[in-house]
Parts: structure tokens; C-alpha cells; sequence
């Protein structure tokens, strides 16, 4: 059944993936992801998962610590993530190639600390390639 | 039909030239980003029949709402729009580079 | 509507680590049996282009890896005519063993019969 | 040959940082008393335009940063005639308190008298 | 009299464009990276006078060289000749958006 | 006196400095950066600095962890750094925004770990100011 929200008819709901390229601070794709999911939901659809992937997968880097009036974009991705149970996946081969561990990787490649943020996983691109087949609609949002 | 979403300026990247080179009758437009800067560049004229929509908040960040204003082709939109206009075509395109 | 979905292949290689994450993803995609076409378009014709060399700057042939394509199922790559008229690219200089290409006037019509594009 | 340095900024604001951290490292040369001009050229000119508004995209205004210059000494910016008359922006509309905006004819001569030139 | 550093490609992206419009009488032109596909572009063909170089490695690793090898007016180069490129001219300007 | 390397007539040696925007793994123009670093010491010129900014920033991140095949180029700019004595600085400001910190700044900005990887300095923009001032030549490698 169409809901509405403003003045726009909703189709029913839809499952929306999104590929995200761009790491915070370097791009404005990065926010715009963000903000897109944050829509999405507030729409009423759902989200199947995020996949972080080239230079995307610094979302998921515990370490950025941004000014304080700027955007932290992993914390945001966090909360959304925990409100919403959200997929956020991070590619494991673009995140080895670009510094970003969880605790198992970083000992198992003698990296000297684990910086993947709670509440990203890190994945292969199978994942990807699942949320094709398994979304409605899926999004790149790229650098 | 598809909706083609455009995020680099088309001053200095061949995003928009290619999306143009790549547009079906029917398929809709999308500016976002940097895209906006689209709505001053004469390659929008080519698009004569074409559904064309710019994410206002992007518009406005730099300083292209009163230029916006002035154009019936385009309509500006909201968030929310933007995701029920990915809700009503199929594929979806992203030209960022 | 096709099932399958299409990888638009639009980046130079080397310059940019996007061409060989975008081929990484297809060749993903294709070892999982999930369908895809492949289309170069604009600077992505490059990446088809014969005699790269690219050891002396230090990285592998992106051309091998989409060699690699054939073996995994993806027999045909889409390449659109005007970006390669527009590099003065023929035909001969973009073959790849194993796999057909096939030059596409109307991309947008292609692109149109995809549920899901993937940009790289 | 001057002695200053020239930023050449060619960046665009908001979609990309570069045109933020450039004008940043701008800031910081002028605090150290490092002579420095600005050109804008290419789409570095939407940096000057006016009405930017920010605040809906979790931005700050780049066009504040800018503002700030001449409180550090830099008085003048030259801007490529041939970039502003390309994107059909009026003088009027670029005009930046505190400094003068120099449309520039020639870059080539301009660039060719500083011996380092910073691109961003 | 400078150098300027193209390393984006001409079909995509503005460098090359704008470094042209700022190109002094007496300038050298130095292609590096995707820049190199400047070779086989027409633009080239303004630059009546003006010193090209390009950078071996990053040509031949696009399969440019082959079509180096037919260019009279561009010096093929290593690494070495490009640090001395830049010893002897000032400013350096990189083109690298 | 000028000395002769190949062919080529070498002038007295410069100072020359690098500013770099590009991270590992994701524009070619970090690895031009090295490659032109490693020539320029080859050549007999000297290098004040090396100064990574914007993503640039990326190439002191010790966590990062290329499959054995690709560069290493946080590896060999520590190398090439131990050889030469080179001042590889990283730009404070820059690296809290995209998650690269040291012992001191992960603990005053209260984060998981730190990754600087040794061999790199974080320090302000006024390096950048400074190796402008002190140099006879500076490249860009931009992104």
C-alpha cells in the first residue's frame, strides 16, 4: 500500500544498496552517501547493505579524527548503522591495500594496530556482487 | 528508463559530454555535486525533451540558486525526491568522473 | 530486462587504481556465476588497448587480467564506436584472446536494458 | 624573478577537498609572512562566486576562507579572464572585501615570473 | 620559462586544456602518467614551437609507444632527463586535474 | 663542477622538495613521486623535503598492507628516508582528518591506535611554507 511523505506517493517499499568509492574529508560523494542512506530510510525503504570499496573503505577507519565542526562520517555511518541494523561492509583487499584492520588482519599481516571502526565488517567482494542480485536498486556513489 | 546522475562540473571533466553521448529517449537527468554547475553550461540545451532535476541543496552550496531560478527546464529537488526518483527508473548511472 | 547486470568501464588504466578495482569486481562477480556485461566507454577503451608495458612504472598488465575474463564466462565486451573514433582506435588494436568485441553505436540503449550498472 | 610564490587553484569547492586545503595551506603561508599571490583559473573560479551556501551539505563556506585573506596580508586576486567570460560570471559577482580582483589576459606571463608555483 | 606537468588524459579531463591557455612563448611541455595519451591527441598540434617531452615508462605502459616512435616534435625520456628537465627550468607547474 | 651522468651534463646540485596529494594504491602519481625522488638523489641533487598533504597523507599509514606483489611505497619512502636522511613530513592537520596519527596525537584525540609509520614526521602546514622558502626547486604530484 503507497504511504506518503510530503507530497510525494511512496511505492511500496524498496531494498536500495549503495557502493560507496570515496573516503571522508577527500570528496563530496562520501557525505552525499550518507545522506542518501539517511533519506532512503527516512522513506521508508530499506537498505540491504552498504559496500565501501576503493578509497571508500577510510569510512570505516576507527583512527580519522575530524575538527570537531566538521562531519565525522564514520560515527554517522556507526549510529545509522546500530539504529537500522545496517549491512556496512568494507571491501577486505581495498582496505588491506590501504590500511584498514581489523584485529585478526592486523596480526595476521604483522601490521602493528587494528583501526577497523565497530560496526563495519570487512568482506570480500562477493558482497557486491550479492547486492546486486539480492537489491532493487543499487547506487555508486563514486570519487 | 534510466536516470543518469551527474557529479562532476562540465567545465573540467567529460562526465556530462559522455552521459549526453549515452542518453536514451526517455531517460532522465540528475545533477548532484559538482554536476550543478551543469545548469550554466550551454551542453543542457542539447537535452530538448529530457526530465532534468538538480539536488538544491548542492545548487545552493555554491551559489547557483538564483541561476536555478531562472530555469523552467529543471526542477530542483529535495532529498527526498531524489530517492523516490532512484525508486522510479531502472538502471541507474553514476557519471563521476 | 535482462537478469544480468553491466559494469561501465569508463576510467584509463594505471593512472587511477579505479580500471583495476572496477576489473577486480567484475572478475568477482563472474567466479560467483553472477552474469555481467562489460562496456567501455570514453577513457575505459584504453584499457583494451595492445602493448602495455606497464613494468617499468611498477604495476601489472590491467590487459591480463582482462584476459582473464574469457575463462570465467564473460566471452563479449561491449565498446562503444564514437569514444574509439575519437581516439583514433581501430579495432585490430582491441582484441582481446577469447572474447568478442563488439562495437556499440547506441550505448544508451544498451545501458537501458540493464536493471543494474555498476560505474568504474 | 618575484620572490613571492603563486597558488594556482583550479579546483572547484565542496566537491573535492583539494580547493579547501589548498586555500588552507594559502592561509598558513601568509601567517608565516611568506609572500604569496592566488590565480584562479579553470573552475577555481567558483571559489570566488558569491551566494555559497554551504550549511545543507555539512559544509563550511570556502568563500569565508577566502574572506580571511586579506587580513593576512593578501590584497589582491588574480583570476583568469578567459575561465570567468567561459562560465559567464560578471565581475561584480566574485568580488571578495579587502582585496582586489585582477583579471588576468596572459597567464602564461604571470606564472612564468614567480619561480614556484603550488598547484591545487 | 616553466615547465608545465600535464598527467591527466586530454579526453576526460580539462589539464591539458587550461595548461594551453597558460602556455608562455619559450614554455616546455612535460606529459607523465595518463597525460601520456596527449600523444595521440589533436591539441598537440597547437603547440607550433613549443619543447614536448613525455615520459617513456608511463607511455609505454599505455601502449603508447609505438606511436611515440612516429612523433618527430616529442623527445621520448627517463627519469633522469626529467629531474634535469626540472633543474633547468623554473617554475614547475603540475596539471594533475 | 658539474658532474656527468649518462650522457646528460648534471648542473650544480639543487635542493628540490615534493609536495604529494596522491595515496598508495589509489593515483600512480604516489609512486611518479617516488620514483622522481629516488632519480633525484641518483643525480646528485639533494632533497630538503617531502611534504604529504590532502591524501597524500595516506603513505605514512603503517597499517597498510599491498598484496606481496604490489609496492610498498610506505616501505620504500622509509627506506629511501634511512639512505638519505630525508624529512619526510606529514601534515598534521590532514592526517587527523583521514585517520594517520602518532603515539601522542591517537591518545590526546582518544583513538583506538596508532599508525604513523616510522621514518615520517606529522607537523603544520608551515612546513609546506618553509620547504617553499628553502628550496630551489618544488614538484606537485597531485591526485
Amino acid at each position: 500500500m503507497p504511504r506518503r511523505a510530503g507530497h510525494f506517493t511512496i511505492w511500496p517499499p524498496m531494498k536500495f544498496s549503495l557502493a560507496v568509492y570515496s573516503a571522508p574529508h577527500s570528496a563530496q560523494s562520501a557525505s552525499s552517501a550518507l545522506r542518501f542512506a539517511k533519506t532512503v530510510l527516512q522513506q521508508g525503504h530499506e537498505i540491504y547493505r552498504v559496500f565501501f570499496y576503493c578509497d571508500g573503505v577510510q569510512n570505516g577507519n576507527a583512527t580519522a579524527a575530524p575538527p570537531q565542526d566538521e562531519i565525522d562520517l564514520t560515527a554517522e555511518w556507526q549510529v545509522l548503522g546500530q539504529q537500522h541494523q545496517l549491512d556496512l561492509v568494507i571491501c577486505i583487499a581495498a582496505a588491506q591495500r590501504r590500511g584498514v584492520l581489523n584485529q585478526r588482519e592486523a596480526e595476521r599481516l604483522e601490521r602493528p594496530a587494528a583501526n577497523l571502526a565497530d560496526g563495519f565488517e570487512l568482506a570480500g567482494l562477493g558482497q557486491l556482487t550479492d547486492a546486486v542480485a539480492n537489491s532493487d536498486r543499487l547506487i555508486t556513489f563514486g570519487s | 528508463m534510466t536516470l543518469h546522475i551527474v557529479s562532476k562540473s562540465p567545465y573540467t571533466s567529460s562526465a556530462l559530454k559522455e552521459c549526453l553521448g549515452a542518453f536514451a529517449s526517455g531517460d532522465a537527468l540528475l545533477l548532484i555535486e559538482d554536476g550543478t554547475y551543469v545548469l550554466r553550461h550551454p551542453a543542457l540545451e542539447t537535452l530538448q525533451s529530457a526530465e532534468i532535476y538538480c539536488l538544491e541543496a548542492d545548487a545552493a552550496a555554491r551559489g547557483q540558486q538564483q541561476l536555478a531560478a531562472t530555469m523552467d527546464r529543471v526542477e530542483m529537488i529535495n532529498d527526498a525526491r531524489w530517492v523516490q526518483l532512484c525508486t522510479e527508473h531502472q538502471p541507474i548511472v553514476s557519471w563521476f568522473r | 530486462m535482462s537478469i544480468k547486470s553491466l559494469a561501465l568501464c569508463r576510467t584509463a588504466p594505471y593512472g587511477n587504481a579505479l580500471a583495476r578495482e572496477g576489473i577486480e569486481a567484475v572478475l568477482a562477480a563472474a567466479a560467483m556465476d553472477q552474469a555481467v556485461d562489460l562496456l567501455f566507454l570514453g577513457d575505459g577503451v584504453f584499457q583494451l588497448l595492445d602493448h602495455q608495458s606497464p613494468a617499468d612504472i611498477g604495476q601489472k598488465s590491467l590487459r591480463r587480467n582482462l584476459q582473464a575474463l574469457p575463462m570465467f564466462g564473460i566471452e563479449q565486451f561491449f565498446v562503444c564506436e564514437k569514444s574509439l573514433a575519437e581516439r583514433e582506435i581501430t579495432l585490430e588494436q582491441i582484441q582481446v584472446a577469447g572474447a568478442e568485441t563488439k562495437t556499440v553505436k547506441d550505448t544508451g540503449s544498451l545501458i537501458a536494458s540493464y536493471p543494474t550498472v555498476l560505474s568504474f
